[in-house]
């Protein structure tokens, strides 16, 4: 049972990672400096016979030193954010040999174009496969993301990448696995009355599974016949639970 | 608040300047001018005539500046808005 | 000039009072009636939307399972008990936009910008009182449209309480048509109402404030419910523009936000958030003001640093506007807008600490009574350092690109929103229902309502943190879907549980609010020996407040005076014979 | 007040200096200010942001009775403000007229709006977009002056940010009728002009509107 983020599985998640640890030491020192420090007023300064309040209206200086301290760590926290932020969205940054893939959602379906043995997008090999994205460890991937009606999400958790996929618009968004083994693949935006069960799963083989896998596919038409095979397996088939 | 205070501009003379600046907003627009100079010009000539209204039929001449606050500050809000939107959509 | 500039109804002076029933307790025109109405419909709807999260939890707790007492709930909703996911997004919707819209924000502007403002400021009532009291008939409409969804052919509105389009453009998404458009109406309604209501805070706080009430003579509520209004009257109207286009795309097929027809999805975001984000604001500032006069009150001790506590509202007020980028990070917007909004985000927490310890610089070294009204002002306090705390990681564009969308969310938002805000309307409840009644609520059930909310607010709330650090996306109506989120479910378990007894540690509010109502004992005149105003009449005041306008000599945290007989110091008492200590 | 020689207590602080129902509608105002921002804010980003081409205003809207238009509404704020003077100098005969003419004034704007929108949905402009087989659909977009997306969006951006101008001035007129009657019975007599200033105020808000509306809509 884990009750706190999944293992990284990206090349990025590590600095998201690391970023997350620095912001809940900081935050967990304030924490308890400002709660403890509320905890020992209310004994030390309860209410007694005889006790009067001071009767002070501020101190400049300790207001000061309370302005300041938080500014200065929060332009530190924006400084160490922004460079994880533009190496995973600024477009500028994304890896040149990233392998294309599209993504292409609709209501409560994600359907993934995976180039071919031919490497590139858009030619005849390419694999197509609903609810299933297969990777291999180490590369470089750009997902291009298309939305046929309304607003999805696509999340990784493993990856620590989330990125909407917006109608109207081609957004690209990029990783590298760094791990293999399923992940799962879920919607995050409110998408409408099925988006609870909006799911896939993310196969990340190494290369040479993924060879083989890539071998047994053939054309897309039986790639098509081979993806109801595959997806009944435990890992991607939506339990029929909910509602009947 | 009396009488005495109340200034009253020459009201003719300010709807004579609306009437003239709209006239040459709209001879501009059958004009061969370039597009971008006209856009300029063209909302240069309404930010003057909206200014016109403001001061002299809204009065904002004549009143406390601190009313004239509370009519400026949504403007700075408006531009934030529209800026950084269009930033978003010039993008692609 | 108080009088010379007096509301419409010229004359208006305590004492007499010869209106007809109707236009005394119904139809009327007095900021205090008004403000009790608002109590009661926004208690009524912050009811509702508890019920509604109670459902919620319910299915996320034990789905698949029908909800006790659920078969009287119609098919469409749920077929014997076991909630549909069309009426999940309908009750996660709906729950939002009553806690937000109807409950929270009546609660907090409704309830105490009417009651208090003219009160604290010396003043007979409001600037428009006829406006006021259309503020609150228009809040009635609002409501029912929005409550109509549920029974309308498709049901309530299901896309979020945030709407986002195209989702929400059109019936082919979510097959809610009808309920769908009574929510824009009801949230075009609210906003004229709220949008009378800032106009008549603004004018009041700006011209009718007594003799020597200077601004820097106002208590910190009063500042905070007037910078409040300025934010409602400057946001909201964004709100209404933005849902008029989305009405017109569902009802005069406009293209406004249907990629379909060249309209932009994500400008309907950029809308609703620059109205969004100050709403958050407007939701948290009044309680912060309630907050500061509670605290210092408990404390006997002035505010500390009362100036830099003005100014920090206005900060977050100011940067309120610049910020809303940072609800769309990872929606596809530009990445260089995105750090530009994670620089203004992260400013935020400047003025917000300087509040926070403020506070605690008030507390140090005071005398703090724990009354009723202080213990919730000290749960406020507590459990907003959280949820401060934990908006940090959401700036911070990588993580917030982890944990968007999740529970760590859901957690955020109810710390500063229930943790914060509530609490800080019970304080207010509790501490001004003596003058409102003319009674005392019960000491000790108000200790157990406090001590018991606490305890169960934190046991629902903190683990959410938890689910969002494990991925668990929000509004998700069956979580054992997903195979990475099937083990966290006994997490599930235990903060449904937690919430249904917060709930029911609702009950002895309910029981102490109607049983003080009828039966509490009279309320003397100050029982917080209070320096604020509205402590100097009687209880309940009367119409037109004030016998004869108050002279204002000091700021309202006077407390605990050297050389004084008693520890607090009224804002109307003639000066001292001793020169007041600066 | 015995106590009043004490220097604790300054002398009362005046407000913002202008009474309370001018501040009131100001305040109102800006409040408006931000809603029409909302809409002329959509316009211009539906605009730039468009990756089509944006219709010429020219080839769909009729530019010279629009300047008509404009023409009668900036008159009327001329009557409106000339009404207030009247009311200032207490000269009833004045207000009245003055009131009335901005009242027909008013009316006639949206009266010609109407006939615009008349006019333009015979064409086939919608809310919804350019008809299919429409006049103007044969003038643009058969000829590919024009895709269709743009003109639907340009449809839809016109008639919600012309149709609330124009659902302002009506109200306006509305107002405006109830101040002309009450001044015909007497109520803005011996300098009590407050009612006739607010309302004015409104108008001239109105009117501006206008201005930056036809400018952004009807020229560029």
């Amino acid at each position: 049972m884990h009750w706190w983020i999944p293992t990284n599985a990206s090349s990025y998640g590590g600095d998201v990672d690391r970023i997350f640890y620095i912001i809940l030491y900081i935050t967990g020192f304030v924490f308890l400096v400002v709660e403890g420090g509320l905890l020992v007023f209310l004994v030390r300064y309860r209410r007694r016979e005889g006790r009067t309040a001071a009767y002070i209206h501020g101190n400049n200086t300790a207001e000061i030193i309370w302005t300041t301290i938080p500014a200065v760590i929060v332009v530190m926290l924006a400084l160490l954010s922004q460079k994880v932020w533009s190496t995973v969205k600024d477009p500028a940054h994304f890896p040149a040999d990233a392998i294309q893939i599209g993504v292409h959602v609709k209501q409560f379906e994600w359907q993934f174009t995976m180039p071919g043995p031919d490497g590139t997008l858009g030619t005849d090999d390419d694999i197509f496969r609903k609810n299933e994205l297969h990777l291999v460890v180490g590369r470089n991937y750009a997902v291009q993301l298309t939305s046929q009606d309304v607003i999805h999400s696509f999340f990784i958790p493993a990856f620590r990448l989330k990125q909407d996929v917006v109608p109207g618009m081609t957004i690209v968004a990029w990783f590298r696995p760094t791990r293999t083994g399923a992940f799962d693949l879920a919607c995050a935006q409110l998408c409408g009355v099925g988006h609870y069960r909006m799911q896939a799963t993310v196969y990340v083989h190494s290369a040479e599974d993924f060879a083989r896998w890539q071998a047994a596919q053939g054309t897309p038409a039986a790639a098509a016949a081979v993806a109801t095979d595959t997806t009944m397996g435990s890992m991607a088939m939506p339990h029929s639970g909910g509602t009947r | 608040m009396d009488a005495a205070d109340h200034k009253h501009p020459n009201y003719v003379a300010v709807w004579g300047g609306l009437f003239v600046l709209t006239v040459i907003e709209v001879a501009a627009v059958y004009m061969r001018i370039p597009r971008h100079l006209l856009v300029l010009a063209l909302l240069l000539l309404a930010a003057w005539k909206a200014l016109l209204v403001a001061l002299y039929f809204m009065h904002l001449r004549f009143e406390p500046k601190r009313l004239a606050l509370v009519a400026l500050a949504p403007l700075p809000l408006g531009v934030i808005l529209v800026v950084a939107v269009l930033q978003e959509f010039a993008k692609r | 000039m108080t009088a010379a500039a007096a509301p419409h109804d010229a004359g208006l002076h305590a004492g007499h009072d010869d209106r007809p029933w109707l236009r005394r307790y119904v139809f009327s025109t007095d900021h205090k009636t008004i403000g009790i109405q608002f109590l009661f419909l926004s208690l009524t709807f912050l009811l509702l939307g508890g019920l509604m999260a109670m459902v919620i939890r319910w299915q996320l707790g034990f789905p698949g399972t029908p909800v006790p007492g659920g078969s009287v709930l119609p098919d469409a909703m749920a077929p014997g008990g076991v909630i549909r996911p069309s009426f999940y997004n309908a009750l996660v919707t709906m729950h939002g936009t009553f806690m937000i819209f109807f409950a929270v924000m009546p609660l907090l502007t409704g309830v105490f910008a009417n009651y208090l403002i003219p009160l604290k400021i010396g003043a007979p009532d409001m600037a428009f009182p006829r406006l006021n009291m259309w503020s609150f008939w228009l809040m009635i409409p609002a409501g029912t449209l929005a409550l109509a969804g549920f029974f309308v052919e498709g049901g309530s509105a299901a896309s979020g309480w945030t709407a986002y389009a195209p989702l929400s453009n059109s019936p082919l998404y979510t097959g809610v048509s009808a309920g769908q458009i009574l929510w824009c109406l009801a949230i075009i309604i609210f906003g004229a109402s709220s949008l009378l209501g800032s106009v008549n805070y603004i004018a009041t706080v700006v011209n009718l404030r007594a003799p020597g009430m200077t601004w820097m003579r106002l208590p910190l509520s009063v500042w905070a419910l007037f910078i409040t209004a300025i934010l409602a009257l400057l946001a909201v109207p964004i709100l209404a523009g933005a849902i008029i286009m989305l009405l017109f795309d569902q009802v005069l097929g406009t293209h406004f936000y249907l990629p379909t027809g060249g309209g932009q999805p994500l400008l309907w975001q950029h809308l609703f958030w620059f109205f969004g984000h100050p709403e958050v604001y407007i939701l948290i500032l009044p309680a912060m003001g309630i907050v500061s006069d509670v605290i210092a009150n408990g404390s006997r001790k002035p505010i500390f640093g009362y100036t830099s506590m003005v100014f920090a509202i206005g900060g977050i007020a100011g940067l309120g506007f610049m910020v809303w980028g940072h609800h769309m990070f990872v929606s596809g917007m530009n990445p260089t807008l995105g750090t530009s909004f994670m620089a203004s985000t992260m400013l935020i927490a400047v003025p917000t600490s300087i509040k926070v310890f403020n506070w605690l610089g008030t507390m140090w070294r005071g005398n703090i009574h724990f009354h009723v009204p202080m213990l919730n002002a000290i749960g406020f306090l507590s459990m907003f350092v959280i949820g401060g705390l934990s908006g940090i990681f959401m700036a911070a564009t990588p993580v917030d690109m982890y944990i968007h969308d999740t529970y760590f969310i859901v957690a955020h938002i109810h710390y500063v929103l229930f943790g914060g805000s509530l609490f800080a309307a019970f304080a207010g409840i509790y501490y001004w229902f003596p003058k409102m009644f003319g009674r005392e609520m019960h000491d000790g059930l108000g200790r157990w309502h406090f001590g018991l909310t606490f305890v169960f607010y934190n046991l629902t709330f903190f683990p959410m943190h938890l689910l969002g650090l494990g991925g668990h996306m929000r509004r998700l109506y069956d979580p054992t879907q997903y195979p990475f989120l099937a083990p966290m479910q006994p997490i599930n378990v235990f903060v449904s549980v937690s919430a249904f007894l917060l709930m029911a540690a609702q009950l002895p509010f309910v029981v102490n609010f109607f049983w003080s109502l009828f039966r509490g004992p009279k309320a003397p005149l100050n029982p917080w020996r209070d320096n604020s105003l509205e402590w100097t009449v009687p209880s309940p005041p009367p119409h037109g407040n004030f016998v004869e306008t108050p002279t204002v000599y000091r700021g309202p945290y006077e407390y605990s005076v050297p050389g004084e007989l008693e520890d607090f110091l009224p804002q109307d008492r003639p000066a001292p014979a001793r020169q007041e200590a600066h | 007040m015995a106590h009043a020689v004490q220097p604790a207590a300054p002398p009362a602080e005046e407000g913002i200096g202008v009474y309370t129902q001018k501040l009131g509608m100001w305040v109102f105002l800006a409040s408006e200010v931000m809603f029409f921002t909302a809409l002329i804010g959509t316009y211009i980003i539906l605009r730039w942001g468009s990756a089509e081409s944006w219709p010429v205003p020219q080839d769909i809207l009729n530019i010279p009775l629009t300047a008509f238009n404009t023409f009668v509404l900036i008159c009327s704020s001329v009557s409106m403000v000339k009404a207030y003077a009247a009311a200032t100098h207490d000269d009833q005969k004045g207000l009245r007229l003055w009131l009335v003419l901005t009242v027909l004034a008013g009316a006639t704007f949206v009266g010609v709006q109407l006939l615009e929108y008349r006019h333009l949905i015979h064409e086939g402009l919608l809310p919804s977009g350019i008809r299919d087989g429409s006049a103007l659909a044969a003038r643009l977009v058969d000829s590919g002056k024009l895709s269709a997306t743009a003109a639907g969006l340009f449809g839809s951006a016109f008639f919600t940010m012309t149709g609330f101008h124009g659902f302002h001035v009506t109200c306006g007129v509305i107002c405006m009728t109830f101040v002309t009657i009450k001044a015909f019975r007497g109520g803005y007599s011996g300098g009590r002009f407050h009612g006739v200033e607010v309302i004015g105020l409104y108008w001239h808000f109105v009117d501006l509107v206008w201005i930056i509306l036809f400018t952004i809509v009807y020229l560029i």
